[in-house]
């Protein structure tokens, strides 16, 4: 057990990450709000890019930028963060263009909430 | 927002914001950052313009037509920039391969075409997050 | 100049659209152009995949394509195998018909002429992204393809100007982003164990040291199968679909239907066999999960299927159902099981695009949504409802079209793994396709037609249909060099040469 | 070879025709569906001849990367004999029973279409082609049950296509297996597993069996037979009663000969079981028909029953046994059809369908009651017929097989037979009828005719029985 625990805490980044994710599903899969959905996600992504980053890291390493003097430097794995710069537009862009429709369907129903949609559209197609 | 403070100050800040965007655009391969956050940068600068101006007076420095071209050849340009690695006989993308000159590692110079393509994406980014704003603030509206 | 356009069409496959969908936003005005160009590009996209397809049959062995010169675990690689070829195949045939069937036929379903371009627009990206999946040999691309291919479809989706279209659109992205963040954790997990992002290299190291890990390995296999298993609307995953595909306009949805959802299948494929490999597979007992979800998949999506009463929503969850066959034939791990997944996977691709174009053409024609409505249209509109026809026989599994040789593989293979259910539900799953497909025909043919005006759709989406349906036909009577592309495809995956 | 394809492509070609002719030659259209099924059935017959000839007939192509082949044997011959001869005159009887009735066009554009798939299961040289044929053979088919159109036929539609298709589902699974452990599909050359052994044969065999049983009606499969007689009289008459049945028959034959072959079924468990099952179709069925109250279904019970007798014959895997379902089979279809022109000319001249109302009808129709009499001693087994030379060879296969018991089951079947018939004559003489009251509709002389030349055939063969036992005597030397 404790042993147990001490990993956890050694790898704290990870086990952040993986309460962020839990945070982010129940979230997007249990709130009705279409905003409080897209947050969700967004978290969800965010606990992703925090694994990433993560297992990168290497403790006392500093940024890999070539600089003149210490050769014995250790770096840090550059490539995960750049992925992850890209995970970020990609998430941004998503962002985006979720905004752009819940605008859309707040025009058309008056409402952001996901079941209330549903109870409008199901009284039309009743209608 | 009729600031006058603001204004003033966000007259004499957002071109050095604009510029240094750009810095960070054509240093990407050589400090931290690159052509997403300066294009980010870039974009910002505008944006905060067209906070403080109003989206009108943003637009009207920015019309859809400019956006939407620079949109578009930003793109184009990281494809012609590719392009040159294929006309000299070797892979898309090829940068030393493809006969230019790196020079001195840690100058500007060093990143051969990375700079180049650099400006592709920034104005890119930059016109993306400037148009995503615009967007919705007019379907805000 | 040629033979530079030729060693770097690897490239050219998947960039060339993505570019041209930007130049179109530049005269979006002038839709002749815009059409006139996006059809140019589809038809120069489809010769280049037949002559790498070509390229790689007659000289059997993969084209490796380094991006910039750099070589395999530092840069970005493209792969073209018999896989990549045979994908890239079905993606540039399917889209040639299917935005010659949106020719002078959108601006009344996206709401203004504007508004044509832009689903232009993303109709390229989508095809760039499938492109791109068919070809590229790096995970992190898998990710960002499939994420350009999500945003794509769920702009095609909410292309439609109807209220409902931007609701399924947005149930769509956030299912699909879901989807995609599992992916990329899988990715993650995967990076963390081997090191590396280039699938050849991951697939050795992951099979020398995964025993230090396994719960690692387990992850990165439950992260990728639900990731995908969203994006490919694997039951039950699938909630997003129906109201996705039935809510797009008619040509998004045949190619939602029958491209893109092929496109997360075939990464999944890949992911599964070049990355895992097969013997982790087994170890792990992952195929025994494909084979239980696919059976369960067909059952569920066809009994769907058979209780909606709005045309487009059948087919919708019929693709669910057909789905499934596919996953199934996944969990075979044998050639001959593969060989059918590939083969059904493309002949799905090909019948799902026309049905939903024939659906499409019935709906814009007469203005009714439901089966029961439309009694007599076989009459009025002969080649729709005869593409129609071809199409629902091919599904059904008919000898003489193609689903039937796709089927007859799958039959052999689960044979060949011993297992005896999947060959009752692949049967089963037939019968309700023919119950759900059948009435429709019977409706369409066999029942007075009420007195109006309906006709064909015009000149070129004829066309389209007819472009389809055979090659439906002829897929079932010679698919010759296609099958054999299959098997050689099958036998690649598994790493047999 | 040429004689083949133009055997197996006249009814498709004359089907088009019709479908596209233009509806200003509409009265020509009898004379294409003549002129079609009579050379249907004259290039079958030469095809027949030449295959009794001992000449190969062979057509073998390559589709879809699997060999499809079309090679008749002696058994195929027959079938295809039978059919081709019956599509002639029920083509004859439709000219008086459509005429004047609506959608006469989908009507012979599908009744073409289906003699040409009913040919190609007869004639198909290998597994595959003959999934293949079964398959469109439904599909041919189904258009004719739906004919009417009102909600009852396409409920009965939607059975029938639901309980093929099953069946065809289970055949192909089937097909798959024998595809793959043994590696060859055709029947050419002896049965295809010939020197195998082992339990899984079990299982197999009892999986095409239930495919094919489907359209054979072994029961409980049976129930899209019955619920299939909403069609017009002509399409009971030939494809519920002989085509698309014989189909199921045939195919189950063709399963026990020339995949599995005899040897090997009887070295088979379960062929201890199968006989029991055609006897307990054949007694369940026909009692069943004893309680049916309108005569086409209690037909389409009779059906059911007669065809396990078929089937009972394969399944006693003794000479005598083959040479009694063959032998049945083709002196059943005769009198069947009869039985059901006859009723169908009831139906067509006083309205009457219940046996009930049939009181008196004999009178009336005096030559429809003595053709439907003579064909019901048929049934019964009675002497003169040629029924009765295939109930003989039946119980003689059954004795020598050991299984005795079975030749009472036809024996006890035959009473029940006249229980369920005889009444139903009996009836149709009594009281009296004016033909005034009904108004006639069709062209009784044109129904008349086939139904009576069928009879006739039907009591030569039955007194000269040499002329079908040289064909009978070929299929047996060709399996045994």
């Amino acid at each position: 057990m404790s042993i147990l625990l001490e990993k956890l805490i050694i790898n704290y980044p990870y086990s952040i990450a993986v309460v962020l994710f839990i945070i982010g599903a129940l979230t997007v899969l249990t709130r009705s709000s279409l905003f409080k959905k897209l947050l969700g996600i967004n978290i969800m992504e965010t606990a992703v890019f925090l694994i990433f980053i993560a297992a990168g890291n290497i403790r006392g390493g500093t940024e890999p930028i070539l600089s003149e003097g210490n050769p014995g430097t250790v770096y840090i794995n550059p490539l995960p963060s750049a992925l992850m710069l890209t995970g970020i537009v990609v998430s941004v862009s998503v962002t985006a263009f979720a905004l752009a429709l819940i605008i859309r369907l707040h025009r058309t129903y008056g409402t952001t909430d996901a079941n209330c949609i549903a109870q409008m559209r199901k009284e039309v197609i009743d209608r | 927002m009729k600031d006058f403070i603001l204004k003033r100050i966000s007259a004499i800040i957002l071109p050095f914001i604009c510029i240094y965007g750009f810095y960070v655009i054509l240093h990407g391969h050589i400090s931290p950052g690159g052509s997403f956050a300066g294009g980010i940068i870039v974009g910002l600068s505008f944006i905060a313009f067209s906070t403080v101006y109003g989206t009108e007076k943003g637009r009207s420095k920015l019309p859809e037509k400019v956006l939407i071209w620079i949109e578009s050849y930003g793109t184009l340009w990281y494809g012609i920039m590719g392009m040159v690695g294929i006309v000299k006989g070797v892979p898309f993308l090829a940068n030393k391969l493809a006969g230019i000159n790196l020079g001195e590692p840690g100058t500007l110079s060093s990143g051969g075409l990375i700079s180049l393509i650099g400006i592709g994406v920034g104005i890119r980014v930059a016109s993306t997050m400037v148009t995503l704003f615009f967007t919705l603030m007019e379907e805000e509206s | 100049m040629i033979s530079s356009i030729t060693t770097n069409l690897p490239v050219f496959v998947v960039i060339a659209p993505l570019f041209v969908a930007f130049i179109l936003t530049t005269f979006a005005r002038r839709i002749r152009l815009v059409e006139g160009f996006v059809i140019f590009i589809e038809v120069l996209g489809l010769t280049g995949a037949g002559i790498l397809a070509v390229n790689v049959f007659i000289k059997n062995i993969p084209i490796i394509y380094q991006m910039g010169g750099w070589s395999a675990p530092w840069g970005i690689e493209l792969k073209i195998g018999n896989l990549s070829a045979f994908f890239l195949l079905v993606v540039a045939f399917v889209s040639v018909p299917v935005s010659l069937f949106a020719v002078n036929n959108l601006s009344d379903e996206v709401g203004g002429k504007e508004r044509v371009t832009r689903f232009y627009v993303l109709y390229l990206l989508l095809g760039g992204a499938m492109a791109g999946m068919a070809v590229t040999n790096d995970l992190f691309n898998v990710f960002v393809l499939v994420e350009v291919a999500t945003l794509s479809c769920c702009g095609l989706v909410s292309s439609r100007n109807r209220p409902q279209a931007a609701e399924a659109a947005f149930t769509y992205l956030i299912m699909a982003t879901l989807g995609s963040t599992l992916v990329l954790g899988g990715i993650g997990f995967i990076y963390i164990i081997t090191g590396h992002l280039n699938m050849g290299f991951a697939y050795e190291e992951l099979n020398r040291i995964w025993q230090n890990s396994p719960h690692v390995v387990w992850m990165a296999f439950s992260f990728m199968l639900v990731g995908f298993g969203v994006k490919s609307a694997l039951f039950p995953l699938h909630i997003w679909l129906p109201d996705a595909h039935s809510a797009a306009p008619s040509p998004a949805s045949a190619i939602l239907s029958g491209v893109a959802v092929k496109g997360y299948l075939i990464c999944l494929l890949k992911i599964l066999y070049r990355v895992f490999g097969h013997t982790l597979m087994q170890e792990f007992a992952v195929h025994r999960i494909l084979v239980l979800a696919g059976t369960v998949a067909i059952i569920a999506g066809s009994i769907l299927a058979l209780t909606q009463v709005e045309l487009k929503r059948r087919l919708a969850f019929s693709t669910v159902a057909q789905v499934g066959y596919i996953i199934l034939g996944m969990g075979l791990v044998n050639i001959k099981g593969l060989t059918g997944t590939l083969f059904y996977l493309a002949s799905h691709a090909v019948i799902k695009s026309t049905l939903f174009l024939a659906a499409g053409a019935i709906i814009a024609a007469t203005g009714k949504k439901n089966i029961n409505e439309l009694a007599g249209i076989g009459r009025k509109m002969p080649i729709t409802m005869a593409a129609f026809t071809i199409g629902s026989l091919g599904l059904t599994g008919i000898p003489l079209f193609s689903g039937f040789i796709g089927k007859w593989n799958l039959i052999l293979g689960s044979l060949e793994s011993g297992n005896i259910i999947p060959i009752a539900v692949i049967i089963v799953g037939s019968v309700l396709c023919a119950a759900y497909l059948f009435p429709i025909v019977r409706v369409a043919y066999f029942e007075p037609a009420p007195e109006e005006d309906w006709k064909d759709p015009g000149f070129t989406q004829k066309i389209a249909l007819i472009m389809l349906a055979s090659a439906v036909v002829i897929l079932g009577i010679i698919p010759g060099p296609f099958l054999e592309l299959a098997e050689r495809a099958a036998a690649e995956l598994l790493m047999l040469r | 070879m040429l004689y083949l394809v133009l055997a197996l492509s006249s009814g498709v070609v004359g089907g088009l025709i019709i479908a596209l002719m233009p509806n200003v030659i509409n009265h020509l259209r009898k004379y294409i569906v003549l002129l079609f099924s009579t050379s249907g059935m004259l290039f079958s017959w030469k095809v027949a001849s030449l295959v009794f000839a001992g000449e190969s007939v062979r057509l073998s192509c390559e589709v879809g990367g699997m060999g499809f082949c079309i090679d008749p044997d002696p058994l195929g011959a027959i079938f295809g004999l039978i059919a081709s001869t019956l599509w002639l005159f029920t083509a004859v009887y439709s000219f008086g029973y459509m005429d004047e009735k609506h959608k006469q066009r989908t009507y012979y554009t599908f009744f073409l279409m289906s003699l040409s798939m009913t040919l190609g299961v007869a004639f198909s040289g290998n597994l595959l082609a003959l999934y293949l044929f079964y398959e469109l053979l439904t599909f041919s088919t189904y258009p004719l049950v739906i004919h009417e159109r009102s909600s009852e036929a396409v409920k009965a539609g939607a059975k029938y296509i639901l309980y093929s298709l099953s069946g065809a589902g289970a055949i192909l699974i089937a097909v798959v297996i024998t595809y793959s452990w043994s590696g060859k599909l055709d029947f050419t050359g002896g049965p295809i597993f010939a020197g195998f052994t082992g339990a899984g044969f079990n299982w197999l065999l009892a999986l095409f069996i239930v495919g094919f049983g489907v359209k054979a009606a072994i029961m409980p499969l049976h129930r899209w037979l019955p619920a299939a007689m909403v069609a017009p009289t002509p399409v009971s008459a030939l494809l519920h009663a002989v085509a698309v049945v014989y189909s199921g028959v045939f195919g189950i034959l063709r399963v026990i000969y020339s995949v599995f072959g005899h040897e090997l079924v009887r070295q088979l468990r379960i062929s201890r079981v199968l006989p029991w099952i055609a006897a307990f179709t054949i007694l369940a069925g026909i009692i069943i028909a004893t309680r049916q109250d309108i005569l086409k279904r209690r037909l389409a019970y009779q059906t059911v029953s007669h065809l396990s007798y078929i089937l009972l014959g394969a399944f006693t895997l003794q000479e005598w046994g083959l040479a009694g379902a063959i032998m049945h089979m083709i002196s059943y279809s005769t009198l069947k059809i009869t039985l059901f022109f006859c009723a169908g000319i009831i139906a067509e001249q006083t309205g009457e369908t219940k046996i009930d109302g049939m009181s008196g009808i004999g009178w009336l129709l005096p030559k429809t009651m003595a053709a439907f009499s003579v064909a019901t001693m048929g049934m019964i087994g009675m002497m003169p017929l040629n029924t009765f030379w295939g109930k003989y060879y039946l119980m003689k296969g059954s004795v020598a097989g050991g299984k005795w018991p079975l030749a009472l089951v036809l024996i006890g079947s035959g009473i029940i037979n006249a229980i369920c018939f005889v009444p139903v004559i009996i009836n149709s003489f009594k009281g009296e009828r004016s033909m005034q009251n009904y108004e006639q509709g069709g062209k009784v002389n044109l129904m008349l005719a086939p139904t009576v030349f069928l009879v006739v055939t039907a009591l030569i063969i039955g007194i000269f029985p040499g002329l079908v036992w040289p064909g009978v005597q070929a299929v047996i030397n060709c399996f045994y």
